[in-house]
């Protein structure tokens, strides 16, 4: 039998996958459903101090590429609201990563803090929200501001940290000042800026009017992230962007990712089904290549 | 999202429109129960039970709540609108299955595609109506509902059986058996309904609920409901009193 | 009967349909099947002063998500070549827009110079390819750099210069120095840089390793990009990216685009079909709408 | 890409090598003179006609010309490599179709494809195949040929008929009917080919030509015929004598 268990960043997984913060995460019937699809850990949506209502609907919608394509302006009920995720969590046995959001380096360390103290297991750093002004993308693509908020972070909390980055021309160059300021992992990528049309109306769909793309349109786009940074750090990476498959998976782990995000693919109700059928695939990918676990693949594309 | 273009809107009654829409797409065939996202353009995306279903043209009834409703009302023919649908599983009866449905209200909405879907697939329904009063109602042939089957109470008497829809939802109960009683309105109204139909030899009690629904899709979480590891957009907005007790308690409409 | 013709940076265009740079578009055999798609102006393959060979296969594989991973590496016969594909195109009374490359302005400069010599109707210089070393985005992301291309270029030649551009964090104001230098507009966007592993072998599919994205996958992107360059500049915009169907095409001219370029949905022969689409799709989409001219729809999804 | 698994790979001749691949995904039915590109990871992707197919498992015949051959010829079993295929649109003959195939050299990989298709669909097959000396030839059973169908010539007469697949075909042209002349070889022999078959009463005469093909989609441009608007990759690499005849004068093999 084919070991599918792995570590990250300090915690122990049964498998590779959770999902990517953003699916439901923000209470514990969240909880209650995420753990029900199989997953080896649970990230949260991305929480700030305080709660945010987020942009009113349309905050979501699906494309004729096969993606999604959201603006949901980081609604969220406020970095308390996790004790009872985190007690929920404990209770399943799954560990629970909290997706940190903010303006400034000290919103980020104080909402960290607090996330700590409620009983995180880990912390995500969302420095790459495309769509909330003032949180994520315009921290991300400046390795400076990266920095800063890294390391306000790493000094506040013992609990490991992950810094989560999108697509952008500073990305290889943040996802180093992250590392060095004391993150233990990176999260690639984040959904891609992009936009929808309705061509009868004439009117932008989202009502942010832009949003942030996701679901297979964006893998390739994932994996060469994933392998990029692998290349120039072999650092610890959460592959995100566009898996729907196992095969989507072990692209993103050949690239480098050590575990693996799912985000669009779980929407709909499909979690169970999508979670349980990639496990199976990899599984039965790593006996075909005649591996007997999953850490021997992992950036195994960058073999000569 | 799919396409549609209004072809027509029309108030019904004192409280209730009805928008009838032509479909520039195709799309699966809703299930009774089944829901929709009505995108009015840059004004807002609203959840709505699909009311009438046929080639190319769906229809909802509504209520004017507050400014989505309001602009919904507004639209004329030939605007353009969009749909995600059908949304979450509905409730589909089996053939020969006995229903009594119970609507308050603008809870009327979904029993025209449930009549229509029964027809096509032989169940059974028994439809009771309430509305606070005669203006409220309207023949329900406006709605695309066949009249003859639906029996109407209203709170102050001033049309059919005086009381509440579950008033007389129980008159009925005593004199028919039903497999199934599903009911669709107010939430005081379905705390009543879960609780008093317990005292008949139904085998399933059925609600309609309503959550805040912002995607639609299974993703945002924000139609989760309380204590139940669901969804409303994915496995509703249908459940069994049991799985909605808690959920029913929240205070609010 | 709905107009359909426009025109673009001075070329008077029976539709807004070209294809996208890269689809062909270097030999005279090309011309002429270029021509029978219905294409209203053909783009040349981005030609540099000396012919360079691009990579060995693979160069261009099909991916799951429906898009198109290449690296071609800007594989062309110089732009001398473009004499013989100037005359036959100008036989079939079709603008032909010359694409191209260089390193350095000065080597923008004289290619365009020996394009414009040669018979080439107007210029789209490709500072955004997303894979050939020091052509193409190195280039684009630097609005510094593309300033200094365009000005040598726009006051070396006559004929009207387009500008296409990749995004990229600076892409608004790259754009916006590309207008001031003097080009008559701009092409948004090129492909996405992106990767694909073949799982079973664990290795990057091309013989580059990576590539860049194109098809139906990077739409939303280019919605996006076309958007929010044509709410800055009002510019006149040739979009790209991912259109292949009449809709995808309606998008972009609601965001702003003046003509569309058509690359990926060009492949397997299917040019004809997909063009003649297009065409009827957008003439009865201006009739459904009441419309009578593509012109009145430009950039509409910009009107409140 | 459709991932593969290499089954076999065989030296068949002093020439001509065989591999069998065993295809992990389903592709669709290859007509005759279609072809695959084959990717050997990090090495290269070459162009090669698909010799046999059934059910998972995929065949090709080929010669060692520089590295991406050399490199083919040294995969193992178990080896893994990708293919884009089926590409082209080939030659699929009409049923009752009399055929006249004639190969030069390794031009005999798309012939077992041929033969296998027209068992199923009716044609008929005549079937030259040239070689420079009986080195080069391989039992057709090796190739999954039907051996009695194949009429052999070698240059110097060590195996068959004395001469050129081109003498040959005249030599059988001259006792038997065709509807379809269709040759594949060298330039030199399908020229040959094109002008000597004129003199016969044959509805069709066909060549099977090559050019550089990097991506097999139709959309790099390098595999275009000269003087004709259309792609190998998409429209061939089958044509019409006279739709190649300036193609055919460029010099080179
Ligand atoms: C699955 C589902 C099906 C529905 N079907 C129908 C239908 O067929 N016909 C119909 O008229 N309505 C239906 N609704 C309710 C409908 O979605 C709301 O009336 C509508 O969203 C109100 O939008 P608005 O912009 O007009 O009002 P808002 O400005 O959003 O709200 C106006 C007032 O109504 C209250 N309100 C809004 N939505 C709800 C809700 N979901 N539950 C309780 N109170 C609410 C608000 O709190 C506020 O007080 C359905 C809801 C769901 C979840
Ligand atoms: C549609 C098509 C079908 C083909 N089918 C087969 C087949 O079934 N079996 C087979 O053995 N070969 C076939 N070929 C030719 C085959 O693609 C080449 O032999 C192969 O690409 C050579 O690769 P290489 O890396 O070994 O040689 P390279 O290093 O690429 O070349 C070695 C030598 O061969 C010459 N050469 C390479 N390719 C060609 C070519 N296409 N035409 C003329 N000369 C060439 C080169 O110029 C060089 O001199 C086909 C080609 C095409 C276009
Ligand atoms: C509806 C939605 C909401 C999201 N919200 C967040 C979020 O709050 N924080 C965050 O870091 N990423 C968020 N994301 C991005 C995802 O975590 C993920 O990076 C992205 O969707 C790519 O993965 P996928 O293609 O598997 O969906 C969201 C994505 C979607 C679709
Ligand atoms: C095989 C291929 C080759 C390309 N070559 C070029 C090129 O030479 N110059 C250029 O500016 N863009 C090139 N592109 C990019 C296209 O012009 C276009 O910007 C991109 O493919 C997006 O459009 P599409 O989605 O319609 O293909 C190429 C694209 C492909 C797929
Ligand atoms: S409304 Fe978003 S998950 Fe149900
Ligand atoms: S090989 Fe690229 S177009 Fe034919």
């Amino acid at each position: 039998m084919v070991v599918l268990a792995t570590e990250f960043c300090g915690l122990h997984l049964r498998n590779p996958l959770m999902n990517a913060s953003g699916v439901l995460g923000f209470a514990p019937e969240h909880v209650d459903i995420m753990a029900s699809w199989g997953i080896a850990a649970i990230v949260t949506k991305t929480m700030t101090l305080e709660p945010r209502e987020g942009y009113p609907p349309p905050i979501v919608v699906e494309l004729r590429n096969g993606g999604l394509l959201n603006a949901v302006g980081l609604a969220n009920p406020g970095v308390d609201s996790i004790k009872e995720l985190c007690e929920r969590a404990r209770a399943l046995g799954l560990p629970l990563i909290v997706s940190v959001g903010g303006r400034t380096a000290r919103e980020f360390a104080e909402t960290a803090a607090r996330a700590e103290d409620l009983g995180a297991n880990a912390l995500e750093l969302n420095l790459s929200c495309p769509h909330a002004k003032g949180y994520g993308a315009e921290i991300g693509r400046n390795p400076r501001l990266v920095s800063e908020v890294c390391k306000a972070v790493c000094s506040t909390v013992k609990i490991p940290v992950v810094a989560k980055l999108g697509i952008s021309d500073k990305m290889l160059e943040s996802a180093g000042r992250a590392l060095e300021a004391g993150c233990r992992g990176l999260t690639l990528i984040n959904t891609v800026p992009a936009m929808a049309i309705d061509v009868y109306s004439a009117k932008p769909v989202l009502s942010n009017v832009s949003g942030g793309l996701s679901g297979p349109p964006i893998h390739p786009i994932a994996v060469k992230a994933v392998y990029d940074t692998y290349a120039e750090y072999g650092a610890e990476i959460a592959g995100c962007g566009g898996v729907a498959a196992w095969i989507d998976a072990a692209e993103l782990i050949l690239a480098g990712a050590r575990v693996v995000q799912i985000g669009t693919a779980l929407a709909r109700g499909r979690g169970r089904d999508v979670v349980s059928r990639i496990i199976e695939g990899l599984a039965s990918w790593l006996e075909t290549l005649g591996f007997r676990s999953l850490d021997e693949v992992i950036g195994l594309a960058h073999r000569r | 999202m799919i396409s549609a273009r209004v072809a027509e809107v029309r108030r019904v009654s004192s409280t209730l429109w009805r928008i009838d829409l032509e479909l520039l797409e195709g799309v699966d065939e809703p299930k009774p129960f089944t829901f929709a996202m009505l995108w009015i353009p840059r004004v807002d995306e609203i959840p709505l039970s699909i009311a009438k279903f046929s080639r190319g043209l769906v229809s909802f009834i509504f209520r004017v709540r507050g400014e989505g409703t309001k602009r919904l009302a507004s639209l004329r023919r030939g605007d353009f609108v969009a749909l995600k649908m059908p949304l979450g599983k509905g409730y589909a009866p089996k053939p020969r299955e006995r229903i009594l449905a119970v609507a308050g209200g603008v809870g009327i909405a979904p029993i025209p595609r449930l009549l229509d879907f029964c027809k096509d697939t032989g169940c059974d329904v028994t439809i009771v109506w309430g509305v606070r009063t005669r203006s409220e109602y309207c023949d329900p042939s406006l709605l695309g509902l066949d009249s003859d089957r639906v029996e109407v109470a209203s709170d102050d008497g001033s049309i059919g059986f005086r009381g509440t829809a579950i008033d007389l939802a129980l008159e009925v109960l005593r004199n028919q058996r039903f497999d199934t009683a599903i009911a669709i309105g107010p939430k005081p109204m379905l705390r009543a309904f879960c609780e008093k139909v317990r005292a008949f030899a139904i085998s399933r009690a059925l609600v309609s609920v309503e959550t805040t629904v912002k995607c639609g899709l299974g993703i945002c979480g924000s139609c989760y409901i309380k204590q139940l590891p669901k969804l409303l957009c994915v496995d509703g907005p249908v459940f069994d009193c049991h799985e909605v007790e808690h959920f029913l308690e929240i205070p609010g409409a």
